[in-house]
């Protein structure tokens, strides 16, 4: 009998990596044309609809530009706090927030000119959703609450808060009682690029200049300076952290802090350049597209960049094929959710290697056997 | 720059592309079902193509939507959820010679209109037949989000309901959210516990009907016949009924006399609600009554809102004899006197 | 070289051997961990197996207990070939092992862990695993509370644990993995006595240490492994003296005695007075520049605590601890990254190193203040200053791109020490610093201690005697939280007594 | 509020505490062996339209009350397959896991939105259903919720009596422990997380056939997340996590019953109150934890840790 040998990997992957990427995303890919094909629907054509939607046309390139801002944006500032092993899921309710903050400075300060009133905007939104993603760090430091879960109930909350406001003292009288704040004014509202340098770009908006910021800010933190070396360091563990005196508490701070400034920044800019006022529907779930994406791009800016334009494009994609094809609108969420799981599994191979061995020199198998190796590693 | 890549046969061909965008699944019996049975009753006219893209959220994805209707060739658009409105508007600026329909909102263009039904007529009417069935006086009110659709439901369901027995008393929940089945009927069961002994709602579930009907008590529903899911005790429903204002608008396209601009609002005289045939268990005597009243909607009698209206604190907001109008009914934010529970 | 004497002239021909290992080979990728070894392990007697770090022992022995398969070769029990597909096969025909790194589950009690895979039904009786679990460390001789948790176990009692789920087993070969090495004298002498008397009732027992008193203390006979190949096997009787044994198993002589120069002290640079709080009592000592006082005992009588107080992750509750001549707040308050005090920790992989992060950023990990300007990481610098510790320090296999997971325990250690001398401490605090070494290893470690105390204090924590003795300028030995005694191990008479002192008799 | 309207309160906290108590007894399951799965909100969904849809098509309660649980099991299958072949992140699978999850049953159960079944209904207890008070309360319920009542003690048997649950509470401490004593942890922890799904599966199933008879979109509602929150507040036993799924049974059920009783606190406030109980319920039992010293309390040592392969 053969059997597989599986040892991790000594040296990465390298370029091989990206072949990896590809095969599990055309698995994926495969899953989802069968599944069109058994629901009696053209599977190929199917896919061709999708890519077509997606990339077919300028303008559909510009949509999925226009999606991936909030995105990257929420993406960057979750992959942040998982560098360190604390898992954020709070940034849509941080998302909500830093919408509410930025509302609240563009109702209170209405007649200003952009240079002012969109920077108070954006600054008032990171201070809210910062500030919301303190509620899990406090907790988690001083009282030892679970992250994971408190950070996800306070999407609820935040989303609520929103609502409250929304629904109560920010409701436009104008609005006929609809849950809407009023229009923000022209100085609140990121413009649209429209023709700049002889592109006609459309509905992208300015606000994706605050990616290419974000982006650099957050690569350079985490390789080039000392905060960001200690922000790595304290992925490893609190113990190792006392021990080597990094400021493990300071850090935790500044991870949920500024993840929820980021998905904060997200969410006043998608307040203010795509529907120009506060309603419910700025949520949209970007906050948990955003842990997929910072999982995917192994929280690294670059593949993030490039892995939040993918995931927008294929929503984008995914509409086109609902109107084409009259397809549920869930089949988007079976291929996001399908994409996922196969990468995850593909990720074991840019990490391990897996060799046959010859019959008659069996070894423990994949599976058990290993781990009672003397000098492994305690499972902890 | 932004011309339709419209098929310049489909015109020849007198060919009608129609779209619509729903905020939820059309498979839910909900509103969306409402909406589509409205479109599938104009995909049967001859020349009519339709297409449609459900569970659009209400926002930046409605524009994209939206914007992919006009582009991919569609001339007239049904966006039939208030969330749609600023989007609609967006998109109908670059697409002038496409048509737009907006459906509960208040804003209109060029070539938008915003339509709606007079579904508080039948709301009264439902509420008519609570007030004469309820033995309790307690009537519970499962309601989805605060805003003017359902608070002027509310208010019509409980002016319905007073006008015949005026000790009754309507109490609201608000779920805030449009399709919950469990939230919901835990909600209706709330109601039942406090001693509601007729449920009705504004939700796109049938989890309050199921409450209903599990308790033994009396149910009303909305937005289609839900009698299958509590055949032993719904009563009635406030139903839609799309096809011919559809149909209307259609031909209109057809013969290019829409106008934009306007501000539909249809009523039971012209059939775009109405009220869902009643259940075994209703008096013949209380069918009648209501269907007095229902024969004077359908003349285009509309007198649900006419003053004196109190609200909740007793003050009256529709002083003696006037009639209110349709900009204070769309933007409806308190409650009639009889309402019990909170506005917001 | 000496001996390589054929293993039949040991023992009654007529005796069958309980496992035989014929000709197996393991490899590891490119590492051929065993060559083609073939060895004999009798009943009732214990073999002793040695050799360097590396050498192939574990793997052997894990082989042996259905951990690995061999790549070729076979196993024979009693003559039988056998095919181990997994530990519960090996289990099954008798083999059990006692792993390097304890297989027990802190937080199951005690009965559990002994009953765990052999309970014998699907239903659980607490009470009848109680009472199989009190008779069984009865009959032995093995004292042990069967409801406690193993976590709140000494070093020592959870060794009788796995000692008892062996016997519970009823293995035939039971296989110790450098047993010693987490133990104090006490316990060492107490498992001794326990593997003598079970080697009395016919069970086969083989051993790995690298302490090469206790092999010859103990071993019947002993197999010496070298880069994968039996380099020798002999009786114990055969060997002269430990130097004798050294020599055979790293092919050279080996200097088991570390010439210790005494040194002028200069400056006191730990001070402790009177120090209390949980798991300390009294506790008072103080350390000079230029020596190396040895903190022996049992582990878990406090050591722990005190390194804790004096690193500064806890603060002293009672008492003073004065640090280069300043309080402990002050010192902690506003601490100084060099010129200080530096911390080698027992636990060289999970809290001294990041597996997964290259030296470079392991040397980083607690030098970072010396290689940043600013908010700026200087990471070119840091290569350079990693690439040259390596060299000096002999880190193999001398490359700074591999992760630390990929490096062994002593050189592991070596990059370790050499990275807290970089900071130029006057206050080193190493723990258990050659655990798990080999002997060579060990002798360049001791070295580097005895040469960087010219410039420093060294508080060395160690449950190994010899190592204190061998580097020590005095030494305190600590029984429930409180120094027993306190002396320079120039002091022969009182040395005699340590043995006592740790298990708690006053002098 | 009166005596009736309390006990109509605390009987609808033990039916809406129902699902959450199966999913949350199923996660303890999975975590005691060492898996933790954030995917128990997709694996609810998946298994209440599986519950409904063979309820449905047979017209037996029973058949899609098993339905449910095996779609369960197979859901979190692909869970074990991600994380313990694949090794894959254990955090990001449930994640992906719940996305998926959600989308399936959202996909193939669009043609079936609306339709109502059979499912259980109400089944009072002969004569304990009459006791004051407790019978209303405990006894005027479904199968299910009876089914309930017994599977935190059949839980806590397994985990505490049998050898099945010394394996696989060993694996979810130490795998290399379990291996050294002769036992696949591997297979142990496949077992953990599909019985545990197996539960989660009823959780899902009793939603469709017992809370709503039918089968709608979005029918899990969170409750997958609060079972996850509940685990730790329960310290990872069968029987706080009773209290804990009362707890929150019960708060949902009050703010509705506040509302129907006319109060003038705004709804959003209101419904912000289960998730701020729960966020509560993890300080108190982090307090609780750390005065009962860290063992009591503390996760699975291996906890979210796969087992590596080696050799
Ligand atoms: N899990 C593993 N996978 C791959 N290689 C490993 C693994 N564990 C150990 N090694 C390799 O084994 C070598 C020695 O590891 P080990 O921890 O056994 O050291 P050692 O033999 O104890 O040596 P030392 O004396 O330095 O402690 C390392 O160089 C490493 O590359
Ligand atoms: N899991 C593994 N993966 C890869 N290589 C390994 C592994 N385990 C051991 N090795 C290699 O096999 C060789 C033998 O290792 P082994 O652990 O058997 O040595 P040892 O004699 O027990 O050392 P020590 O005295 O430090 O315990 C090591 O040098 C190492 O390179
Ligand atoms: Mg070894
Ligand atoms: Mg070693």
């Amino acid at each position: 009998m053969i059997r597989l040998v599986v040892r991790k990997r000594a040296k990465s992957l390298g370029w091989g990596a990206l072949v990896v990427y590809l095969c599990a995303l055309a698995l994926a890919l495969f899953i989802c044309g069968v599944l069109l094909r058994l629901s009696g629907r053209p599977g190929l054509g199917g896919l061709a609809i999708l890519f077509q939607g997606a990339f077919g046309q300028s303008y559909s390139l510009l949509d999925d530009l226009v999606k991936a801002i909030p995105i990257f944006l929420c993406s960057l500032g979750v992959a942040l706090s998982f560098r360190m092993q604390i898992w954020n899921i709070g940034a849509e309710g941080q998302f909500a927030l830093g919408a509410v903050g930025a509302t609240f400075v563009a109702l209170s300060l209405p007649g200003l000119p952009w240079p002012v009133l969109l920077p108070l905007m954006f600054l008032a939104a990171m201070l809210a959703g910062g500030l919301w993603g303190l509620i899990p760090a406090a907790l988690r430091l001083r009282l030892g609450v679970n992250e994971i879960i408190s950070s996800l109930m306070l999407n609820y909350v935040g989303i609520l808060v929103l609502d409250y406001l929304v629904f109560g003292v920010w409701k436009d009288p104008a609005s006929f009682g609809f849950p809407m704040t009023a229009e923000f004014g022209p100085g609140g509202q990121i413009a649209r690029m429209g023709p700049t340098l002889g592109l006609n770009l459309g509905k992208l908006h300015w606000g994706l200049l605050a990616c290419p910021l974000a982006g650099v800010a957050y690569g350079v933190f985490l390789s080039r300076t000392r905060l960001g070396f200690e922000l790595a360091a304290c992925g490893e563990g609190e113990r190792v952290a006392r021990y080597a005196q990094l400021p493990y508490g300071f850090l935790v701070l500044l991870v949920l802090g500024a993840g929820g400034a980021l998905a904060g920044l997200a969410g006043s800019i998608e307040c203010s350049a795509t529907l120009g006022r506060l309603q419910p529907t700025v949520m949209v779930g970007y906050g948990y597209t955003a842990i997929v994406v910072a999982w995917l791009a192994r929280l690294k800016p670059w593949p993030i960049a490039f892995t939040s334009f993918l995931l927008a494009s294929l929503r984008v994609g995914v509409e086109v094929l609902e109107l084409k094809l009259q397809i549920p609108a869930a089949f988007g969420q079976i291929m996001e959710g399908g994409i996922l799981l196969c990468v995850i599994a593909g990720q074991f191979f840019l990490d391990y290697t897996v060799s046959l061995r010859r019959p008659e020199a069996p070894v423990a198998p994949v599976a058990s056997g290993a781990s009672c190796a003397p000098g492994v590693k305690e499972a902890a | 720059q932004k011309a339709p890549e419209k098929k310049a046969d489909d015109a020849k061909n007198g060919e009608l592309k129609v779209g619509f965008v729903y905020t939820s699944p059309v498979g839910d019996a909900g509103y969306s079902w409402a909406q589509d049975q409205g479109r599938k009753a104009i995909e049967k006219l001859p020349g009519v193509k339709t297409e449609f893209v459900e569970s659009v959220k209400e926002g930046a994805d409605a524009e994209r939507v939206i914007e992919n209707m006009a582009r991919s060739g569609d001339q007239l658009i049904f966006a039939t959820s208030f969330g749609f409105m600023d989007p609609t508007i967006k998109v109908a600026k670059d697409y002038p010679n496409v048509k737009f329909m907006h459906c509960s909102g208040f804003k209109s263009a060029e070539n938008v209109d915003n339509y709606f039904g007079r579904m508080y007529q039948a709301r009264y009417l439902t509420g008519m037949v609570a007030g004469l069935m309820t033995k309790s006086n307690i009537i519970g009110y499962v309601a989805a989000f605060p805003i003017p659709e359902v608070i002027r439901g509310v208010n019509a369901f409980t002016l319905g309901a007073r006008s015949v027995n005026p000790k009754a008393q309507v109490r609201v929940v608000w779920t805030k959210t449009w399709f919950d089945p469990a939230l919901e009927k835990d909600a209706a069961i709330s109601l039942l516990d406090v001693g509601a002994d007729v449920i009705t709602q504004h939700q796109d579930s049938a989890g309050p009907m199921e409450a209903a009907a599990q308790r033994g008590k009396y149910c009303i529903g909305y937005n289609s016949d839900m009698s299958k899911y509590a055949p032993k005790s719904h009563l009635t429903a406030a139903v839609w009924n799309w096809a011919p204002m559809y149909e209307a608008i259609v031909k209109e396209v057809r013969a290019g006399s829409w106008k934009g601009g306007r501000a539909l609002w249809w009523g039971m005289d012209k059939g775009v609600v109405d009220i869902a045939p009643f259940g075994p268990m209703v008096p013949k005597a209380v069918q009648d009554k209501v269907n007095a009243q229902k024969a004077l909607f359908q003349k285009g009698e509309d007198k649900v809102f006419v003053g004196p209206i109190k609200d909740q604190a007793g003050q009256v907001k529709i002083p003696d004899g006037v009639k209110a109008e349709d900009k204070d009914l769309l933007g409806m934010t308190w409650f009639v006197e009889g309402v019990v529970g909170s506005i917001q | 070289m000496a001996g390589r004497e054929s293993r039949t002239d040991i023992g009654a021909a007529d005796v069958l051997p309980e496992v035989r290992l014929v000709g197996v080979t393991k490899r590891f990728g490119a590492v051929l961990a065993n060559d083609s070894i073939s060895l004999s392990i009798m009943p009732g007697r214990i073999m002793a197996l040695l050799g360097e770090n590396g050498a192939g022992k574990s793997t052997l022995m894990a082989m042996l207990a259905g951990c690995f398969k061999p790549d070729s070769g076979h196993i024979e029990v009693e003559g039988r070939r056998v095919d181990f597909a997994s530990p519960r096969e090996a289990i099954a025909a008798g083999i059990g092992m006692v792993y390097q790194h304890f297989m027990l589950v802190e937080n199951m009690t005690v009965a559990e862990n002994v009953l765990l895979g052999q309970e014998g039904g699907f239903l659980l009786d607490p009470a009848a695993m109680h009472a199989a679990v009190t008779e069984l460390s009865e009959r032995f001789a093995l004292p042990i509370d069967p409801g406690a948790r193993v976590g709140d176990l000494s070093m020592g009692e959870r060794q009788r644990v796995e000692i008892l789920k062996l016997l519970h087993r009823q293995s035939r070969v039971l296989i110790f993995d450098e047993p010693t090495a987490v133990l104090t004298p006490v316990e060492a002498e107490a498992l001794f006595a326990a593997l003598r008397a079970m080697s009395a009732q016919g069970k086969a027992i083989v051993f790995i240490s690298h302490k090469l008193e206790e092999v010859l203390a103990l071993a019947d006979e002993i197999a010496i492994l070298r880069r994968g190949r039996i380099e020798g096997e002999f009786l114990a009787a055969d060997v002269q003296s430990p130097a004798d044994l050294a020599r055979r198993m790293v092919g050279r002589d080996v200097v088991l005695e570390i010439g210790r120069e005494p040194m002028e002290t200069g400056e006191v640079v730990l001070d402790v007075r009177h120090l209390g709080g949980p798991g300390l009592d009294d506790v008072s000592l103080s350390l000079r520049r230029g020596e190396i006082l040895a903190m022996v005992g049992v582990a878990g009588n406090g050591q722990q605590q005190l390194v804790e107080t004096v690193c500064g992750l806890s603060r002293p509750r009672t008492g003073e601890v004065e640090l280069l001549g300043r309080s402990w707040d002050d010192f902690f308050h506003c601490r100084d990254w060099q010129g200080a005090l530096a911390w080698v920790p027992e636990d060289r992989t999970g809290l001294a190193t990041c597996g997964s992060l290259d030296l470079t950023d392991n040397l980083l990990l607690t030098t970072r203040q010396g290689f940043s300007k600013g908010m700026w990481l200087r990471r070119a610098r840091a290569r350079e200053v990693a690439r040259e510790i390596v060299r000096t320090h002999n880190v193999q296999p001398g490359r700074i791109d591999l992760p630390a997971w990929q490096l062994s325990g002593g050189n592991l250690q070596k990059f370790v020490l050499g990275r807290e001398l970089l900071r130029r401490p006057r206050l080193l605090v190493a723990e258990q610093p050659t655990q798990g070494l080999d002997i060579s290893a060990t002798e360049a470690v001791w070295r580097r201690l005895l040469t960087a105390r010219a410039d420093m204090g060294v508080l060395l924590v160690t449950g190994d005697l010899t190592e204190a003795l061998q580097l020590a300028d005095r030494v305190a030995v600590m029984f429930r939280g409180r120094i027993m005694g306190q002396f320079p191990t120039g002091d022969a008479a009182r040395v005699e007594r340590i043995g006592a002192l740790m298990a708690g008799l006053s002098e | 509020m009166s005596p009736d309207l309390i006990v109509a309160l605390l009987a609808a906290a033990v039916q809406g505490a129902a699902p959450i108590l199966f999913a949350t007894l199923g996660e303890i399951l999975s975590e005691k062996a060492g898996v933790l799965n954030l995917g128990v909100e997709g694996v609810m969904a998946i298994s209440a339209f599986a519950a409904f849809f063979v309820c449905l098509q047979t017209g037996s309660a029973t058949l899609g009350l098993l339905a449910g649980g095996l779609a369960g099991s197979l859901m979190c299958g692909l869970h074990s397959l991600v994380c313990q072949v694949f090794l894959g992140n254990q955090v990001v699978s449930g994640l992906a896991l719940t996305i998926f999850g959600v989308g399936l049953s959202n996909y193939l159960g669009t043609p079936y939105v609306g339709a109502g079944t059979v499912g259980f209904r109400q089944a009072s207890v002969p004569l304990l259903a009459q006791i004051p008070w407790l019978g209303p309360i405990l006894f005027q319920q479904d199968a299910m919720v009876y089914l309930g009542y017994l599977a935190p003690v059949a839980v806590w048997f397994l985990l505490n009596r049998t050898s099945l649950g010394l394996g696989l509470r060993a694996t979810g401490e130490m795998p290399a422990a379990a291996a050294a004593a002769g036992l696949n942890p591997q297979r142990l922890r496949a077992f953990g997380v599909m019985a545990g799904g197996f539960l989660c599966g009823l959780g899902g199933a009793y939603l469709s056939l017992a809370y709503t008879h039918m089968w709608t979109i979005g029918l899990s509602g969170g409750r997958g997340w609060v079972a996850v929150a509940l685990v730790i507040f329960a310290f990872w036993r069968p029987f706080r996590a009773v209290v804990g799924a009362l707890l929150f049974g019960g708060v949902m059920a009050f703010q509705l019953r506040l509302q129907a009783e006319g109060t003038n606190i705004p709804s959003s406030l209101l419904l912000m109150l289960p998730y701020l109980l729960t966020i509560l319920a993890l300080v108190f039992s982090a307090a609780r934890a750390h005065r009962a010293g860290r063992n009591a309390a503390a996760a699975p040592a291996a906890l979210g840790v796969n087992i590596e392969p080696e050799g």
